[in-house]
């Protein structure tokens, strides 16, 4: 089957993307995040910060039925495809918006592929709000499905995850376990006991990020398919984070370019030299890049799931390199102002340098591409 | 990629075009064809080109969306079809590449009916090839500087002065021609004509590139004429409407089946297959993730273009109409340059082997492509103006000059 | 790189560095020490660096080569080699990189016998810091647009104004101070001033960057006030003499011992060692010969930083005085920030985990160290003005403004 | 040994660098080598190019004793290090000199390593005149010293010797063979019966290069131990040929910056343009670096021979880069003009890109520095 023209972007999927972008707009997403940043510069003697989460956003966000785009309409979302979610992740980039978000639409993708009755009920829980994280790394932080640090035995898992994002936003961990039979994806309550969240210190202000002990927790079986169940939603994955990097990245663009035309040197705005005005140029032609390839595989993975893979791969390392390109260019040509901490830009620099990786960054990527071609 | 949704006349015409093309794909010609319709200057080339042409506009791949009276075959959105065929396709470009991609595009939204009809269907069989003059000695990318006089006498025009990069001056029958009626506005003094260049007041005299080629001419205007019912727009008017030339340069225009060059991922391809078939070290060059990881990432980039062209056309997504149609020319020409010095190091010590030489890897394409990639980069707006033109139009940032 | 033909005095004098530093490195800090001179905010790091400066200061590895009156040790080209010891040496850095880089050069070079005497042997040992007041808000890299006054009251001089990114201000003694005597002069009308920081007259409010340090100030001049025996070069002379402390800050400078930040080589060495042992993937990142080709050639940059500082010294190699040295600050600045954005590439997710997390790699100095290479490509002419420069004063090419 | 502070260059090696730069200059080499192209450019129709070859320069070359100063005294040289090589190498780039020079640089410092009578033989003649050339490349062109496709037995030799430089200019080749014991060095003469040149089209203007075929040719022995000594040779060729690269570099800076000064364009020179200043800037930042790169890879080899093939790896690393680069802005800085036959930026464009793959390209030259990291 061959993708739609128009990416799939059907009305629908803009009239969403619009109202998500509307409300973000109206969360002034940097401006609530502020308070929960101050006092904690001093990266040594300063305080640790707060975990933001902003439970009224969120429940905002429920009620306007963003977080069950992709979950099927048996489990009581909305069952739009990867299309629909990837348009909304682009705008969690573009607001940085530090929310569950974007946890719910990655397990959403890895749950739909798992296709079990407790995996449904997983997505029907979600699809009530109930708030998710992912466990699918080991300490090395390696892409490959059994590089899980948790084992699983009877129902029970011991080990740690590392990398878990939001997981202080979180009620529930999806975690990857091995087994001697392979990997397994089990469900824990992050109140139960023998589970100990470890917050981590990161430099990405807008999200939080722990890893997670185990000791001998009881969880619950979603499937005994781990590694086809992540391979198979890998696409998925590296695209919704790829819009993510691409919203943020045309953030930076609009952001650098307004700065370039108002801000004076040498009696004339900035925008005027050659030494601002291309780089800004490279960035918009960066993040285009960067964005049809989103879009492109976010089509593939709804309308043609055999291309789904060698597309996302095209797709996270164009916006990993993008993000990284972005947050440099927007910090250096914001000049003095950029590299302080009032400045928004570090906001995004920073948000950029670590979506750059989650999922891949962008050697990985191409060298997997390369073994398709 | 294919398309879904296609209505059924597309449908039956791409069928139509696949089949068409496979039947009538013309024998290569005996004397290899340079790598692009620009750098044709062996007559019997012209002559085999211009019967390719021909065949193809009669079958309806060329001017497929037009109305009737301009020579058109009043199709409906199926030029993009031809125009991906025939790309796809191992055949022949077509000769008359600015005929159809300035001319045309030009004289649709600009020229005067009588116009049209008289020059639009010559340009689509490839009978009277095109070029353009607007470049001049000493003005480069200050493409507004030109010093070409033109002097009302009568009902026609006197043309004084020359032009440079004349890109089939060798063989055109009408310029593209811009000219300056008043010397005290930069700008608003400029008018634009279609001159004939079969007449005694023209001299043409080939430059020879860095490759060697000489599909580049320097046109000397002696005393030219150009009668007035040949100058398309006001007078004055002349800037607004080699804008509207050059955007179509720039890759902006409506496709009427322009082919020029081999398409990027027909070249990507071959690259790759360069690397898996060249040897060296004790391994294909493939095996080498280093070469692997840099041409994977040109790969990215040149599918990254065919899908900001998709996106181009969906106006909720593309971010204003002229966002990605103006980097199209610069992207695609630093891509391309990149890609072919990559073939390069692929070849490594083999990359000196030029064309003609028996043991060249592609019969030298690779080297002759690299030195032709500044065609690209230089010619047409080098890539320095091409930024200057995105960040103001764009992106609204100050004007450097 | 070891130097041949050294003469006794140097030889012996480099061994004696050795055993000296050898038997007088300090203890670390109980809390781990920021990565440059200018991020240091703690009391307690201060008197500890300020101990450690006064000690090497007493040994003879600041000052060494200059005269006695002006508090140096008069030994014969023996700076380089106590400054490459310790530089090698795993110690702390010279807290009053400033004072040492930037103030001794221009009172060298511009300033009075008296101000020579008097201000420079505190530098040397320490104990009085020093900071730069050249940067106004709203100035940026056009320095010369500044626009605090100068007026003459008698034979003292009233400042009123506001300086910014001020490294160090909120321990300094003293300021470097630009301050405009005339406003109808751009150029002409900057006097240099050596301005007292302990008066009623000047606030020091901290800036925090984006690594959430505070090294940075804003300093408000509300009628503070300077002798006009404290002005370095007559009035009027100040953008000149400016241009010496700047000259000295971009790397062309006399070194008399100033260290700030870890030597490029030391850095270099252990991302190398990163990449071999930080895990990812099923093998070492090393392994990956797409990292190990991009480690190798910022290791050639770096290299090639440290031949480029020695053929600086040749006059028949180094193309021009001026031409390798005003290149240092640009591409160590750039060369540095690409080698820290490698570090994250090999650190991966692991690269998210910031100072003061137990699992971070080498206590966070990787993220942090990243984003402190921007005060490199900002500060102190960005590396956009850098480029002006060296187009403008190496190869005469037309200044841009 | 460590090396001297000034890499060597003492005042003898400056006064030959200068003396032979004069001899340069007055050679006017590009205007010179002129003639010999014209009527040739048409790739598809045009003459083959004679191979350029100017006697009397070359018998003032051998007056000044540029072709003997790394050949040992004993041999009727200057006994002159790599040093002094580098600095002659660095200079037949500058002027992009079409000569037998570079070949009997080359072979010096291989037959150097052999300490056979027979190489001190041939080292002789060369201190008397003859003109070499090298074949050690088999037809893929590989970096390893076995990599020849000439077979030797009985010293006879069968086989052809690929990308023989300046071929046509020269009387006696040094062939690397294969035998049952390993690589030998031969010393051919190819005026011989059973041997073929094959001049090769190539796109540099100032090189001549061939393939020679031997057919059963009758060749004197030079040393058994021929990878050794190509091994031991190698940092040596390397630096010589980055130095080449570096002057040619230097050349491409100086010109485009001249051009950038005279060269008007919207009313005023066009390096007021950062557009153009900043990629010149970047020009003589990279010719800068292999610059120092190549001093002191040859001092390592005269001084610190441990050192050596690290160096060198260095310096062709960050020269052949180099020269790559600024091939490609000379060219582009030069616009349309620099595009045309007529312009002197396109031959020294065409020697670097053959330059850049001589004996190694950066990425090789990294992959085996990494070894020693």
């Amino acid at each position: 089957m061959s993708q739609p023209k128009d990416f799939g972007f059907d009305e629908d999927v803009q009239m969403l993307k619009e109202s998500f972008a509307r409300f973000l707009d109206e969360q002034k997403t940097i401006e609530s995040l502020r308070p929960s940043i101050r006092g904690t510069e001093d990266p040594i003697h300063g305080a640790d910060r707060p975990a933001f989460y902003d439970e009224k956003a969120w429940q905002q966000c429920i009620e306007l039925g963003m977080h069950a785009v992709s979950i099927p309409e048996a489990q009581g979302g909305i069952g739009m495809g990867l299309v629909a979610a990837t348009a909304i992740a682009e705008e969690i980039g573009r607001y940085a918006w530090a929310s569950p978000l974007s946890n719910t639409l990655h397990a959403t993708f890895v749950l739909n592929q798992a296709d079990t009755a407790d995996a449904n009920a997983l997505l029907e829980d979600m699809a009530n709000g109930l708030r998710v994280a992912l466990g699918f790394y080991g300490e090395e932080g390696s892409l490959l499905p059994d590089s899980t640090d948790v084992v699983a035995d009877n129902h029970r898992l011991t080990g740690t995850s590392w990398y878990v994002q939001d997981a202080m936003k979180a009620q529930v961990l999806i975690v990857s376990a091995k087994t001697e039979q392979g990997v397994e994806l089990y469900r824990v309550d992050l109140a139960e006991a023998g589970v100990t969240i470890h917050r981590d210190r990161i430099v990405d202000l807008t999200r939080d990020q722990a890893h997670v002990e185990l000791l001998d927790v009881p969880a619950s079986l979603l499937t005994t398919h781990g590694r086809e169940c992540l391979e198979a939603a890998a696409p998925a994955l590296a695209t919704l984070m790829a819009a993510d990097l691409a919203g943020a990245g045309e953030w930076q663009l609009q952001a650098t370019s307004e700065y370039a035309k108002v801000r004076q040197q040498f009696d004339r705005p900035i925008g005027f030299f050659q030494a601002v005005k291309h780089p800004i140029v490279n960035m918009m032609i960066q993040v285009d890049e960067a964005r049809s390839l989103v879009y492109n595989a976010a089509a593939a993975f709804d309308f043609d799931r055999e291309d789904a893979s060698r597309c996302a791969h095209l797709a996270k390392s164009s916006a990993s390199d993008m993000g990284a390109f972005n947050a440099r260019n927007s910090t250096q040509l914001h000049g003095g102002i950029g590299f302080t901490w009032e400045a928004d830009v570090q906001i995004y620099h920073k948000r950029q340098i670590h979506s750059e990786f989650l999922f891949g960054d962008g050697t990985w990527h191409r060298a997997q591409l390369a073994e398709l071609l | 990629m294919s398309e879904r949704q296609l209505s059924q006349e597309q449908q039956e015409f791409r069928e139509f075009c696949q089949r068409w093309i496979e039947e009538n794909k013309p024998d290569p010609h005996p004397i290899p064809l340079p790598q692009a319709a620009y750098e044709v200057t062996d007559p019997s080339h012209l002559t085999y080109l211009q019967e390719w042409q021909a065949k193809c506009y009669e079958a309806g791949l060329i001017a497929s969306d037009l109305p009737k009276i301009y020579g058109g075959h009043e199709m409906t959105e199926c030029q993009a079809i031809a125009s991906a065929e025939v790309r796809k396709a191992d055949v022949p470009y077509f000769i008359n590449w600015i005929g159809l991609g300035m001319a045309v595009p030009t004289l649709l939204e600009c020229g005067s009916e009588e116009q049209k009809a008289r020059f639009l269907p010559p340009i689509f069989s490839g009978e009277e090839i095109w070029c353009q003059g607007f470049s001049e000695p000493g003005a480069g990318s200050d493409l507004a500087s030109l010093q070409t006089s033109a002097v009302k006498e009568g009902d026609q025009w006197v043309i004084n002065g020359s032009k440079v990069w004349t890109s089939l001056g060798h063989f055109a029958q009408f310029m593209l021609l811009l000219a300056r009626h008043d010397k005290s506005d930069k700008y608003g003094g400029i008018t634009y004509f279609l001159a004939d260049m079969n007449q005694p007041g023209v001299t043409v005299k080939p430059i020879h590139k860095m490759t060697g080629e000489s599909g580049f001419n320097e046109v000397f205007l002696d005393n030219a004429t150009v009668p007035d019912a040949w100058r398309v727009g006001n007078v004055g008017d002349g800037w607004k409407v080699a804008m509207a030339t050059l955007t179509s340069e720039r890759g902006a225009g409506v496709g009427v089946g322009a082919v020029a060059t081999e398409s990027p991922t027909i070249t990507m391809a071959q690259v790759i297959e360069l690397a898996k078939t060249t040897r060296r070290n004790g391994r294909a060059v493939w095996d080498d993730p280093v070469w692997r990881d840099r041409l994977v990432k040109l790969y990215e980039r040149i599918e990254a273009a065919v899908q900001n062209s998709r996106r181009a056309k969906l106006k909720h997504l593309n971010g204003g109409a002229m966002r990605i149609p103006l980097q199209g020319k610069l992207v695609g020409s630093e891509v391309g340059q990149e890609l072919h010095h990559t073939a390069l190091g692929i070849l490594g010590l083999k990359s000196a082997l030029y064309v003609r030489d028996p043991n060249a890897a592609d019969d030298g394409k690779w080297p002759l492509g690299y030195m032709n990639t500044y065609t690209g980069t230089i010619s047409g707006g080098s890539s320095e103006i091409q930024r200057n033109i995105l960040g103001e139009r764009v992106l609204g940032l100050p004007k450097t000059k």
